[in-house]
């Protein structure tokens, strides 16, 4: 019990995904103007990767292993993907149109979205078992939901603030993520207790 | 009459002024500064004197290149301020090159690309040291026993200009980790808290700053004499101080008590490192957190949570500058969430209901 | 199901029978290649810590599995001269300051070390990173050393009364390969017999 | 190989399928925010859009084919309203806003000719025929039609002026009065 | 009495004591007096005097109209030389209509109507009835018109009526003044109203800065069990009706409703001493009085001024201006207007005329915003300014509805003890200003949109009409060549 | 024609670069950067794959109906992916050993796929593929410029182990700018990663300034 916590707290806090591993930092920096969207951005990412991370461990341990076919990984994870995420447009696409229309093309970019392929590749790396596996790609989605939102924040902040021309839009959102990952490398090392 | 000169009320204004909230400030830590300087020599005079130069220098050419005017920005305190702060984090006898760079990370990086005085939401002082601490882990870890001003082996002025600027300083001769790196270090090989804890000055010089550690951080009672000052001034309110070395000790002393060879004790917290120089002085600081009292104690909460943690688990032995910046980085969202009630209304926003309707 | 949605299925469907032929072939193709080259790194690595001129053989194709105490298997490569063994290689972990440090050990019959090397680690750069022979040679001193030379309670960094130099401000990665060669010679004393003996 | 290639066009087959069924149960009929843009715009069908009427202009912007900024007796604040629950940032900075204006007529050029009244889309013009004409200013929402068709020209549009009651105080720092 | 603790607030420096010892002088009858024709909130009056006109004092020049409104009364008697856009007593300097009366020197009563002989014996509707004709309005800044508020029993269930002496706004001692010389006019104007809402009880709460004018009004309600008088503490904005109401009563009014609807009516106490005059005299509200104070003014006083006139006159009254002042403000520092010019008139609204040197009103250019918070500690709304400013600067005006503009009652305390003098009131009357524009814009074209529905529903109708019209033709034209083959045959 | 063909290359190497306007591929961006060597590395093994799929993906569009154009598209790219990478591990070992940990991760770059979306689907063969070549060489021209700039401060050497990932012909490229034990260590962690790309679009920013060209302030994606 006390593992899968600190798998959770490992994955969410200390290799975060954007932060640490640099993974997902397309819609990290496009989708973050508003509080609001960061969140609901956060919670179809939760969702498609948590289920991605499961259905791509039922696909490695029931099919690529014991067929020795490693070096299809890559397609069929990110069919999986694709399919889980194209499922889940439909279904926001019907159900709130509102929140489609703010995460706009970001729905098909989650597929891209590194992290939600990155996470089951480590997952294989790392040997985790179908409840590591999950835990992991639900622990790194909580992760990358958090920083959305805290990243949400700021840049709500920096919409207000005096930023030179030259800074505004893009460039200050990088150079905070910086900070921001600056403030991050406190956790590091944490594992190795 | 023109309109555009025109103003609305009110047509009178309290005293109060940027420049006195920051000169206040750093009235408050000038004893403590005092007393560092006398403890470590003019070798951390000169660093002292570098730093916050080169943040002056550092806002003066930030201001240049916005082509903003030098006038009340340079001199309102707050760049002052940063470097003031800067140097009470650096270990004492840090080469030239720590300092300018702190001084751009700083001043350039975290406070004017955002725009200057007031907008920057990280804590300037703070991505200065730990850029340095990343980037420089050896220059950064490596403090020196104290060395009174006058005491014998203690280097004069022109030798102490050859250390911070020659870099003529064998380090490795003089170095001494502080209380909290070296348990850490002790407890990485195995050797329990509960031992090593025995080698390290004892609270009462620590209180008194009589052992190695960072320039400022080093006399838990002068920044806390400075501290409380601020408070009777009110220019800092009691909400974060508290809330800090409160969370700190009251983990300390719980884990402690639970496991004595893995967790140092509440005291040990609250005293070793930079806790009171931090939640006084730097957690406090307006513009990086949140406005509310409500905001403030959780702000302050956090900060002493996260730097437990960090201290306890992580891999650098002192953790208030993270856990300041990474509280920094959630005040917006508790600015956002955490306001004060509105007259009339409930805490959710509504209007209170009225009775008998 | 309508004609529409079995269309849906057909097109994917077919992309994917000529994506999956298309690298299904290149694996064939490829697939023995691969191997041959991945027998080739381990060649050189192992040439690294094993000096060509003690063996007449190919130490890749001389392997034996042990256990060590924790149960874990351990891939010992030997090389030999003229039908004796004269030297082992294997591999070691230590852990460092940014994690898992792996070392490859050569170790000839005598117990003296032939070789090591750091072949994945992730310690920090200008600090940690210096076991590596890319960086500085610290890690070729080990070379001619063995468990009592020097003696048990020297096998230690300096810091720790031992006789090793630390790096200024990086005693944890040091520390934790100088532990992890010790230990690693200690997993030679205590099975020599079964490593060296000729099958 | 077999294996391979035969599992892979099974998952795509079953993906297909998956993917075909999704988008026909999920399929949305017409577009929701054609009529929310619709309920933003001053629904005055005044045309200067350039749209068939509001309706059209609606449509125009769900499809992202027309500017935020297209109606002008909108001004401003529609724009801004359009570019909110679009999603878009526009800079309005520049963009033109005369003002809420109203139409004014003139009595001595106004020959009662009648084609203002048939004109005008809220019945803001009251006046019998060859009498003279005038403006309910309360229901004008300056729209410029009237402006365009009187043959004499003797309709002015007017900005509105600023009363004690309507009068607010500037932004600090701008120059601006109103 | 239970004091109520009140959130935020700010001690400020009150410099009452340039006039507090200052007793209520008259002012001797200007030569002109402007009267616009709009002193109070609500619908204008309209005029009922031409040009050339004689009134006498106390005459209706201009009468209320509809329900929120009040009339006007001549000052003094004189004749009406002129009715024009005169320059307002307003910060935008624009023009309103003004009577512009010559006094003739004689201060000739008109015939006034009969005083009430015993008020408690009449019935609220006459109070109210007389309150209104005789113009009153809340002279506690917001000139509200006070018979609607009396009004207000018949509404809600009321217990109390506060009478408001708190004058929390530095320099004005007006009120102070009135309470310390007029004691039992004050009381007995204030039990009438209390007799008109209902209300059995009265509290006057004055603030405790104020030692004489709580001596003096608990010697003159010592006669009466239902009246209290409470000491609230110094703090502005303790004036405010619903902080008042808080801090005697401890019930808070919820946002967008009156404090009646807690059972409270609050009324200053210059409106009770005009209600006095008006039921017990039968005279309407001509004259007010107010505090000429700053240290631009050469002789601070409080002065007894009749309505309309010019503050230059009421300034030379005073030994005119000692040095050139920074501000000359009408109403308090905190919450009152920057007047356009010295040329206009002092209204039923104005409690003080305030020349005051830079150093008094110590502005100095905005700089950075530091988010000390301090804003967000005095505000007695529970609001945070620092962020609304934000909004506002930014032009993001819905957001700062969103977290409470509306609720801003403007009283400057935020302003006050901003470190980096930022304007932030200034900010809130412009988005409120703004956002009531656009406010009244929506208004404006939802209506011009039921209009463009229905004109194009009548268009589609006659359409409809004519369509049928000519097919009925069309089907009778049919019919009939039916009837007759040949009509419409060629000929051959 | 001819215009549009240069277009096509102004568009990839600067005008719409896909690191520097079109702020996708964000990921290698960061990751890759810590030298030159790897920027260029990454970079190039990107190009290929895009020039390749956006080929493919044009070539086969009149076949793929919208619903599945997605998982199709992917699964080119991927396949790309996979080719490239079992081939470098059998026929160019030493370069596999540089590149081989980061190929997988081309396949959830953003940038390939966007391509797809945006031009592929829609244009003829030719253009897309020179699209997809030129593309990639912007990107390889960013990821190596952001990383020649971290490794010059972070490590204070530039194209280091530059004979590995090109050929032992290259090695004259590495050089050592600063002292060795010199570097500013953030820079090449990963909050340099940030700063420098940060950094990276001022300075475009300052350019296209001084060009004149008007400037975008508003979010990476707004659209
Ligand atoms: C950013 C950073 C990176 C570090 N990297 C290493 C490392 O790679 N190897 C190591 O042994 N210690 C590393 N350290 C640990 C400290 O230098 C630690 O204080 C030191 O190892 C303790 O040894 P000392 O007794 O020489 O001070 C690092 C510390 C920091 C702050
Ligand atoms: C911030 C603020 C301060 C006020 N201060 C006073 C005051 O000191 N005295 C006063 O009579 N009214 C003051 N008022 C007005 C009262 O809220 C209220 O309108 C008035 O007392 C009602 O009485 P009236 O209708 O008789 O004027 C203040 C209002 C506000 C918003
Ligand atoms: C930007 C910059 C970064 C520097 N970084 C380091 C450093 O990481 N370590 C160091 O020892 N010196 C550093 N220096 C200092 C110079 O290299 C200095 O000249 C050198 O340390 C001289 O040392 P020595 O007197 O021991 O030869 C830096 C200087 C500059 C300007
Ligand atoms: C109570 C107080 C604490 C402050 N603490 C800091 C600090 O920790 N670090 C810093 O750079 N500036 C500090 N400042 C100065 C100032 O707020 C800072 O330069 C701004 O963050 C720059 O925008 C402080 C100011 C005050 C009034
Ligand atoms: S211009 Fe505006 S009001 Fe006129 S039709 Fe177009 S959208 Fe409607
Ligand atoms: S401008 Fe003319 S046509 Fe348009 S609403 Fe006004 S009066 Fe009618
Ligand atoms: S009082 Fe002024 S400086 Fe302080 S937070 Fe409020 S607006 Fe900012
Ligand atoms: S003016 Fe408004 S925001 Fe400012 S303190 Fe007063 S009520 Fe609060
Ligand atoms: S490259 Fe776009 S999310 Fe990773």
């Amino acid at each position: 019990m006390q593992d899968l916590i600190l798998l959770i707290v490992g994955t969410a806090l200390v290799n975060n995904v954007v932060l640490a591993r640099f993974l997902g930092l397309c819609s990290f920096m496009g989708v973050t103007t508003k509080v609001d969207t960061a969140v609901g951005l956060g919670m179809a990412t939760t969702f498609v990767m948590t289920v991605s991370s499961v259905l791509a461990w039922a696909v490695e341990t029931y099919l690529l292993v014991p067929y020795g076919l490693g070096y299809l990984r890559t397609v069929t994870f990110i069919l999986v993907i694709a399919a889980v995420v194209q499922f889940t447009e439909s279904v926001v696409r019907k159900v709130s149109p509102s929140l489609f229309q703010t995460l706009g093309i970001y729905l098909p970019l989650i597929t891209t979205n590194c992290a939600v392929l990155g996470i089951p590749l480590l997952n294989v790396h790392d040997k985790f078992n179908f409840i590591q596996s999950m835990l992991n790609g639900f622990g790194a989605a909580l992760g990358f939901s958090m920083i959305l939102a805290i990243f949400a924040g700021l840049r709500e902040r920096l919409a207000l603030a005096d930023v030179p021309r030259l800074f505004m839009g893009p460039p200050i959102g990088f150079i905070t993520a910086s900070l921001l990952a600056l403030a991050f490398m406190g956790f590091s090392g944490i594992h190795t207790n | 009459m023109n309109t555009a000169a025109q103003r609305s009320a009110p047509f009178a204004h309290a005293p109060t002024s940027i420049q006195n909230t920051m000169s206040t400030v750093l009235l408050a830590l000038i004893p403590a500064t005092l007393f560092d300087a006398w403890l470590f020599g003019w070798p951390a005079i000169v660093m002292f004197l570098t730093t916050v130069g080169s943040c002056l220098a550092a806002e003066a050419a930030c201001l240049h290149l916005g082509k903003r005017p030098l006038q009340p920005t340079l001199f309102d305190g707050s760049a002052a301020l940063t470097g003031w702060l800067l140097a009470m984090s650096l270990p004492p006898w840090s080469p030239w090159w720590i300092s300018v760079i702190g001084a751009i990370f700083s001043i350039c990086l975290a406070k004017h690309v955002f725009g200057g005085l007031g907008q920057n939401p990280f804590n300037p002082a703070m991505v200065g040291r730990i850029a340095l601490l990343v980037s420089f882990p050896l220059q950064m870890t490596s403090f020196i026993a104290p060395r009174p001003l006058m005491s014998a082996g203690a280097p004069g002025l022109g030798e102490s200009l050859a250390i911070i600027f020659g870099g003529h300083a064998n380090l490795d001769g003089i170095s001494a980790a502080s209380a909290l790196g070296y348990v850490k270090t002790e407890l990485s090989r195995g050797i329990p808290v509960s031992e090593s804890a025995s080698h390290v000055p004892n609270l009462m010089d620590m209180a008194m700053g009589m052992h190695p550690g960072s320039f400022g951080e080093t006399s838990a009672l002068l920044i806390l004499a400075g501290g409380l000052f601020l408070l009777a001034r009110r220019v800092i309110s009691w909400h974060i101080p508290v809330a800090v070395i409160a969370t700190l000790f009251f983990m300390g002393s719980v884990f402690s008590a639970v496991d004595p060879g893995r967790f140092t004790s509440g005291s040990f917290q609250v005293f070793s490192g930079a806790t009171f120089l931090g939640a006084f002085f730097i957690a406090t600081d307006y513009v990086t957190s949140p406005v509310s009292k409500p905001g403030q104690l959780v702000f302050g909460f956090g900060v002493g949570l996260l730097t437990w943690v960090i201290r306890s688990f992580a891999g650098y032995p002192e953790g208030m500058a993270f856990a300041v910046l990474l509280m920094n980085a959630l005040t917006p969202l508790i600015d956002h969430h955490i306001r004060p009630r509105a007259f009339g209304r409930t805490r959710k926003g509504d209007p209170l209901p009225v009775k008998g309707e | 199901m309508n004609g529409r949605t079995l269309y849906h299925a057909l097109v994917l469907g077919a992309f994917c029978l000529g994506f999956g032929t298309l690298l299904a072939t290149t694996d064939l193709l490829t697939a023995d290649e691969i191997k041959l080259r991945q027998v080739e790194d381990l060649q050189a690595s192992l040439g690294q810590v094993i000096p060509a001129s003690i063996h007449d053989n190919n130490p890749v194709n001389d392997a034996i599995v042990m256990k060590n105490e924790e149960g874990k298997e351990i891939t010992i490569y030997r090389a030999t001269r003229g039908g004796r063994v004269t030297g082992v290689a294997y591999e070691l972990l230590g852990s460092g300051y940014g994690g898992e440090i792996r070392l490859l050990l050569g170790v000839d019959g005598d117990g003296k070390i032939l070789g090591v090397r750091a072949t994945e680690h992730r310690e920090t750069p200008g600090l940690g990173d210096k076991i590596d022979v890319a960086k500085t040679d610290w890690i070729l001193r080990f070379t001619g050393l063995s468990l009592g030379a020097p003696p048990a309670d020297k096998w230690k960094v300096k810091k720790d009364g031992g006789q090793f130099d630390q790096f200024s401000g990086a005693t944890i990665t040091p520390r934790g390969v100088v532990s992890a060669i010790r230990s690693g010679l200690e997993f030679f004393a205590a099975h020599k017999t079964q490593m060296l003996e000729v099958h | 190989m077999i294996l391979a290639i035969g599992s892979l066009t099974a998952m795509g087959a079953a993906l297909g399928t998956v993917l075909g069924v999704a988008a026909r149960y999920f399929a949305v009929e017409g577009n929701p925010l054609e009529a929310e843009i619709l309920g933003l715009l001053p629904g005055s069908n005044c045309a200067q859009c350039g749209f068939v009427g509001c309706a059209g202009a609606a449509a125009a912007l769900a499809a992202g084919e027309a500017q935020v900024t297209l109606c002008p007796p909108g001004g401003k604040a529609v724009a801004e309203k359009l570019a909110k629950k679009l999603g878009v940032s526009v800079d309005l900075s520049h963009a033109e806003d005369k003002g809420p204006q109203v139409a004014f007529i003139n009595e001595d050029s106004c020959i009662g000719c009648l084609r203002c009244i048939k004109d005008c889309s809220t019945d803001a013009i009251v006046g019998a025929p060859k009498q003279m004409h005038t403006v309910v200013s309360e229901v004008c929402h300056g729209c410029g039609k009237c402006f365009k068709v009187c043959p004499t020209e003797a309709i002015e549009m007017r900005p509105i002026a600023t009363t004690i009651e309507t009068w607010h105080w500037h932004k600090p720092g701008s120059t601006l009065s109103h | 009495m239970r004091i109520f603790p009140v959130r935020g607030g700010v001690h400020l420096e009150y410099r009452k004591e340039l006039t507090s010892e200052k007793a209520i002088v008259a002012l001797p009858l200007p030569k002109i007096l402007l009267i616009p024709v709009q002193q109070h909130m609500g619908a204008p009056a309209i005029t009922m005097v031409k040009v050339g006109d004689s009134v006498g004092k106390g005459q209706v020049v201009a009468r209320g109209q509809g329900l929120v409104s009040a009339p006007v009364h001549a000052p003094t008697s004189g004749k009406v030389v002129e009715i024009e856009y005169i320059t307002a007593p307003h910060p935008s300097g624009l023009p309103q209509i003004t009577i512009v009366l010559e006094p003739d020197g004689l201060d000739q009563w008109a015939q006034l109507p009969d005083p009430i002989a015993d008020p408690f014996a009449a019935t609220p509707a006459a109070i109210r009835e007389r309150v209104a004709a005789s113009g009153i309005v809340g002279m506690g800044g917001a000139t509200f018109p006070s018979a609607v508020k009396l009004g207000l029993g018949a509404r809600n269930k009321l217990d109390t009526l506060l009478l408001n002496g708190a004058e929390c706004e530095p320099y004005l001692t007006c009120d102070d003044r009135l309470m310390r010389e007029h004691a039992e006019e004050v009381l007995d104007g204030a039990r009438i109203m209390a007799h008109a809402l209902g209300t059995a009880q009265i509290i006057v709460a004055i603030e405790g800065n104020k030692p004489e004018a709580l001596a003096s009004m608990t010697k003159a309600a010592a006669g009466f069990a239902n009246i209290s008088v409470a000491t609230v503490p110094v703090q502005y904005p303790m004036g405010a009706e619903r902080h008042l109401t808080l801090a005697v009563t401890g019930r808070e009014t919820p946002a967008r409703k009156l404090t009646a609807d807690v059972g409270v009516v609050v009324h200053n106490v210059a409106t009770a001493k005009a209600v006095h005059h008006a039921v017990r005299f039968g005279r309407p509200l001509v004259s007010r009085v107010v505090t000429v104070s700053g240290h631009a003014v050469a002789e601070a006083k409080n002065v007894e001024v009749p309505l309309g006139t010019k503050v230059a006159d009421l300034l030379a009254f005073c030994g005119g201006l000692s040095s050139p002042p920074a501000r000359v403000i009408s109403g308090g520092p905190m919450m009152g207007q920057p007047l356009p010019s010295l040329e206009v008139p002092v209204v039923k609204g104005t409690s003080g005329i305030l020349a005051l040197t830079a150093w008094e009103s110590n502005e100095a250019p905005a700089q950075p915003c530091i988010r000390c918070g301090n804003c967000v500690n005095v505000c007695p709304c529970g609001l945070v300014p620092v962020e609304m400013a934000a909004f506002v600067r930014n032009e993001k005006l819905e957001n700062a509805a969103q977290i409470g503009l509306m609720d801003c009652v403007s009283c400057g305390g935020c302003s006050y003890i901003c470190p980096s003098h930022i304007p932030l009131v200034h900010y809130f009357n412009y988005a409120k200003g703004r956002l009531n524009a656009m406010d009244r814009d929506r208004r404006k074209r939802d209506l011009v949109k039921t209009l463009v529905e229905a004109r194009g529903a009548r268009l589609e109708k006659q359409a409809q009409a004519r369509k049928e019209a000519a097919a009925a033709a069309a089907a009778a034209a049919a019919a009939a060549q039916a009837a007759n083959p040949d009509a419409n045959r060629p000929n051959p | 024609m001819a215009d549009s063909y240069s277009r096509i290359i102004k568009d990839g190497l600067w005008e719409n670069n896909g690191v520097l306007c079109q702020m996708l591929g964000m990921c290698p961006t960061m990751a890759m950067t810590t030298s030159a060597t790897n920027g260029l590395g990454m970079g190039l093994a990107t190009a290929f794959v895009m020039a390749t799929s956006n080929l493919l993906i044009a070539a086969l569009r009149g076949y793929i109906t919208q619903e599945v154009r997605i998982p199709v598209y992917i699964l080119i790219i991927a396949a790309m992916v996979t080719l490239v990478d079992l081939s470098l591990n059998a026929y160019m070992h030493e370069l596999y050993k540089v590149l081989g940990l980061f190929i997988p991760l081309i396949v959830s770059n953003c940038l390939p796929l966007g391509r797809a979306e945006v031009y592929a689907s829609k244009e003829p063969v030719l253009p897309s593929f020179l699209d997809g070549v030129f593309m990639g060489l912007g990107f390889t021209a960013s990821l190596t410029v952001i990383g020649a700039c971290r490794e010059i401060v972070g490590s204070g050497t530039l194209f280091a182990d530059a004979h590995l990932l090109l050929g032992p012909v290259f090695s004259f490229l590495e050089t050592r700018v600063l002292p060795a034990d010199t570097g500013i260590l953030v820079v090449v962690l990963p909050p340099g990663g940030f700063l420098a790309t940060g950094l990276l679009l001022s300075l475009k920013r300052i350019l296209d300034i001084r060009a004149g060209k008007p400037i975008r302030l508003a979010g990476a994606h707004s659209v």
